[in-house]
């Protein structure tokens, strides 16, 4: 079966809290060096058939419609490799 | 690996079975050989094990518990008592209120999200199972020293995982206890209770009869979460250095719970069940063999028919398997398309997976192939029962005589003394304000919260024509039942009764949950026959029963115990919630009365 | 002939009950709506409650704004028919663009639930008739996602048109005002038409003096839209 | 400034009830064809300097004690190419 993946962000001028807990957690755990982190979502999604250019597109259309909401989000689809 | 079934076992008697990894003594596993007359197959194996493991079987705590009902006083409000999923009590109006505390410690410890999350999805399902709509939680917890980095792991991951799975149910949460002390460090207490309301004629039992009547299995599919949890999480002290002994952690689906929740009560409404139960820590195995050993015959079990979310469990897996949010009901054949309509309605997966019989075994079958045949009773109820040894430690008089005296505890003699040990008081974790925690936790859902947080006790209204409700507090002081378990379980008992009773409700049941140490040291096992007898003596002279509760063994870190921690909840009716008080000052001129001495 | 307010249970809402209740004490019948059913039986208005819907998994309100219910819901409140979303009903609303702007996750990455102190900014609403503006509140709040954010654009239009209803205030006691992070405090806004209004605190939970924080600010919601109907 | 990303993903035998969410609304969107739906997070981590094996390193360690629970999750860590 082939896996695509969707990765879902905040659109960058969206405040991500999360990210940040995350960010200013580091140093105190002592991992430093780190100037941003953003917390995203991450979908895998195995196909019952081949990935060709119809199945990505209809994918590309669900993560548009539904995985993503475009109002805060950005997302990008891809297939995963070696799988 | 080939099948290991009943007759395969019959021709191997001599093979080698891992009755010891599963957690069984040697004597237990002959017992089994002895009631089946061979040695039992792979699946029956697991079942005992799980079964008769300290968490489900109460072998240690069995002979102590008796008493609750021995020394129970006379109650007419008593419908259902120990022994069910939880007791019933009857509250007026032709309502009957079911309640229960339970523990979930070492999950939560672990896993700490995830163990306190399930911890409220179990005892939801427990109330449930008895007819009742769930109507309210409440979380007494225990954690170790506030400012200890564990702690910090613990704590906010607790109190989110309570939070989001009740939340998520709709329960509103009414009450609880937060309690810092060293001796939780390794081993926390997260135990939840949960109130149900019901109609005298909606109890439902967990009782599987009349041949040909089917078995349902409904809710989630089956995956491999927390196999051998049962045996080996709630029996063995937890030791960090057999990594392998970690089974597989549960997590909780609250949003499937609460499908669940409604169409359970909608089959309820439809009088679509005859029997029902629960999957619990010992998942297929108690709630199968439970409903048959009650029943008046035997069940037969197409294991294979089992909906998986992982396709290569073996038998002994899914038999085992703790995935939460499953249900098992007891259905007429001509009832069993509606139990089904109304199923998927909820987007509930729903299967019938076996009848009951008119036999007396519990046979489960895998693709044709019969893996178990038992009598019921033999997994369900005849599990080994221990009388430990016990006896009052040789440090308790020390314990006791350690009073502070004048010079170690001296008394604020001046203005400024007294205003420091205030501030001390004040500003210590288990004198704090507990918002942080409470503020995480939806009180309002429901609309029938009379009183929550910071009241002394919980209370909902349950009808809203007549205004009757009850309320619930949970009270338990570790540190006193240490230097006493039997005055110190009492007063655990006696708090609680007044904080429901300065609410303005009568109080009428109690539900406990007995958090101890290891059962195996004589210390510990004399703190608990001592706190079981005191709460039993206190349940007696106040004249309100035990109708249930939930025993938790082998809470400490190393050769450590926890302090005996009994959680004592009551609960208590109100005719109408009008007329309860909270605290605080409700006027300015009001008085102020110091009842007793 | 009664008003008819019809509340939608989707798969995991919570205060739909609640919802029914509040419209029973306003005066009004509550129509229990079921989110497969695309037939709105002939409501005179909509609740979408609070909850969380499909587990708010996703994102909350996500999955059930694809609901056959709501496809009737979104062309009858096109044409005028009012509606409240109240807290995950507000998600919905967002996420199925009857309300613009989006909810993200509270900026202190807790669930808060508390008695919270709101200013009604607009009263002209369906839903808010019965308030004056300028009022303050006091109703309960209980989210997880509750950070209303939209785009620079979106904001100006909603501040400059009127359309943020409710503001977040601090309580007596302090505190902070702002519970989530929410732009500009927004608790609640409504479309351009004033039929639709969202917002994340709960109304329903604020009708009766014997339950809940024990106050009543919540009822007017119900009784505004039932004074708006009958007017009609 | 080099990005690293962490994903993590549930163990495959821990149950994704997002996952399962997000897998039973597709068909009734109109995408079907699709077998299995997981979701995890994503993690973008900004260095401040360049991302060399001991850098790589503190991030794995990171992940381990920190990005992901272990008890449930799985982690990998890649370093974003074309950034
Ligand atoms: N874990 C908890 N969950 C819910 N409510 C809690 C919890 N802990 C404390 N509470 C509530 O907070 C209030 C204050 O608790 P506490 O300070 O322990 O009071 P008291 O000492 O009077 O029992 C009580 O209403 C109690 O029920």
């Amino acid at each position: 079966m082939a896996r695509v993946v969707v990765d879902v962000m905040l659109k960058p001028e969206i405040l991500d809290p999360q990210g940040q807990a995350v960010q200013r957690a580091l140093p105190r755990l002592g991992f430093t060096g780190i100037a941003d982190v953003r917390q995203g979502k991450r979908f895998e999604l195995e196909l019952e058939g081949p990935v060709d250019d119809a199945a990505l597109a209809k994918i590309r259309e669900a993560a548009e419609t539904f995985l993503a909401n475009t109002v805060i989000e950005d997302f990008t689809v891809r297939v995963e490799d070696g799988q | 690996m080939t099948l290991d079934t009943v007759k395969n076992a019959e021709q191997t008697p001599d093979a080698a079975q891992p009755w010891a990894e599963l957690g069984l003594k040697q004597d237990e596993y002959a017992r089994i050989r002895d009631i089946l007359g061979r040695r039992p197959t792979g699946a029956e194996l697991a079942m005992y094990s799980v079964m008769w493991s300290e968490h489900c079987s109460y072998k240690s705590s069995k002979v102590h518990l008796k008493q609750f009902g021995e020394k129970a006083p006379e109650s007419d409000a008593m419908l259902v008592g120990i022994g069910e999923n939880a007791g019933v009590v009857d509250v007026g109006q032709g309502y009957a209120v079911t309640f229960k505390v339970e523990s979930h410690n070492h999950p939560s410890y672990i896993e700490p999200y995830q163990g306190a999350a399930t911890g409220i999805g179990g005892i939801v399902r427990d109330i449930l199972a008895m007819g009742a709509r769930p109507v309210a939680v409440m979380d007494p917890l225990r954690f170790g020293a506030a400012d200890h980095p564990d702690t910090r792991r613990v704590l906010p991951g607790i109190v989110a995982g309570i939070g989001g799975y009740g939340n998520c149910l709709g329960l509103p949460n009414i009450g609880g206890e937060v309690v810092f002390d060293p001796c939780y460090q390794g081993n926390p207490l997260v135990n939840a209770l949960c109130v149900g309301v019901m109609k005298h004629e909606d109890i439902h039992l967990a009782k599987a009869s009349g041949a040909g009547n089917k078995v349902i299995l409904y809710g989630a599919r089956t995956g491999g979460d927390g196999i051998g949890g049962v045996s080996v999480l709630a029996s063995e002290t937890f030791d960090d250095s057999k990594p392998t002994k970690r089974p597989a952690v549960q997590v909780g689906d609250p949003f499937q719970e609460k499908l669940l929740i409604e169409c359970t009560l909608e089959v309820f409404r439809e009088q679509l069940v005859l029997g029902i139960q629960d999957l619990g820590g010992a998942g297929l195995s108690c709630a199968t063999s439970e409903l048959a050993s009650a029943g008046s015959g035997g069940m037969r079990i197409e294991l294979d028919t089992v909906p998986l979310r992982d396709a290569t469990l073996s038998p002994e897996e899914i038999l085992m398997s703790e995935s939460q949010e499953r249900m098992c009901a007891i259905v007429e054949p001509d009832k069993v398309e509606r139990f089904l309509a109304i199923c998927e309605k909820w987007d509930v997966i729903a299967t019938v997976i076996g009848e009951v019989t008119d036999g007396e075994r519990l046979e489960i079958f895998w693709h044709g192939e019969q893996v178990v045949d038992v009598p019921p009773r033999t997994v369900a109820h005849d599990g080994p029962v221990y009388q430990r040894p016990y006896a009052r430690p040789s440090w308790q008089d020390a314990l006791q005589a350690d009073a502070p005296t004048a010079e170690r505890l001296a008394r604020p003699a001046t203005g400024e003394e007294l205003k420091q040990t205030l501030l001390k008081v004040a500003g210590s974790p288990n004198q704090a304000s507990k918002s942080w925690i409470t503020d995480q936790y939806d009180r309002f859902v429901i609309g029938n919260t009379v009183l929550a947080t910071p009241e002394d006790s919980g209370m909902i209204r349950i009808d809203e024509e007549t205004n009757l409700g009850v309320s619930v507090a949970t009270d338990g002081n570790g540190r006193y039942t240490k230097l006493d378990p039997y005055t110190g379980a009492q007063l655990a008992l006696a708090e609680a009764y007044r904080n429901v009773a300065a609410g303005g409700a009568k109080p009428l049941a109690v539900s406990d949950c007995l958090n101890f140490g290891s059962p195996e040291d004589p210390d510990v096992m004399w703190q608990f026959a001592e706190a079981t007898r005191g709460l039993a003596d206190a349940c007696q002279a106040l004249g309100t029963p035990v109708t249930g509760g939930n025993v938790s063994l082998y809470n400490q870190t190393g050769e450590v115990a926890i302090h005996p921690t009994p959680v004592v909840a009551v609960l208590g009716v109100i005719d109408d919630v009008n007329r309860r008080t909270p605290i605080g000052f409700a006027d300015e001129g009001h008085h102020l009365y110091l009842l007793g001495d | 002939m009664t008003t008819r307010v019809g509340v939608v249970t989707f798969p995991g809402s919570l205060d739909d009950r609640d919802a029914q209740r509040a419209i029973r004490l306003a005066g009004a019948e509550p129509v229990a709506l079921w989110h497969r059913d695309k037939d709105l039986h002939q409501v005179d208005a909509v609740v979408l409650p609070g909850g969380f819907s499909y587990g708010d998994y996703l994102r909350a309100g996500a999955i059930s704004r694809f609901s056959p219910v709501m496809e009737s819901l979104i062309e009858q409140a096109k044409l005028g028919m009012p509606v409240l979303g109240i807290c995950n009903g507000f998600q919905v609303l967002t996420e199925s663009h009857l309300l613009p702007g989006a909810m993200l996750r509270n900026n202190h990455l807790h669930f808060i639930c508390r008695d919270q102190k709101l200013r009604v900014e607009n009263a002209a609403t369906a839903w808010t008739s019965d308030y004056q503006a300028g009022q303050e509140i006091s109703i309960p709040l209980k989210n997880m996602d509750g950070r209303y954010t939209a785009d620079r654009r979106t904001i100006d239009e909603l501040e400059s048109e009127g359309r943020v209803v409710f503001r977040y205030l601090a309580s007596e006691e302090g505190g902070l005002c702002n519970p989530n992070g929410s732009i500009n405090d927004i608790a609640g806004i409504t479309n351009a038409a004033g039929n639709v209004v969202g917002l994340m605190p709960h109304p329903e939970h604020a009708v009766e003096p014997l339950v809940g924080t024990g106050k009543t600010d919540g009822l007017p919601f119900f009784t505004s839209v039932l004074k708006q109907l009958v007017n009609v």
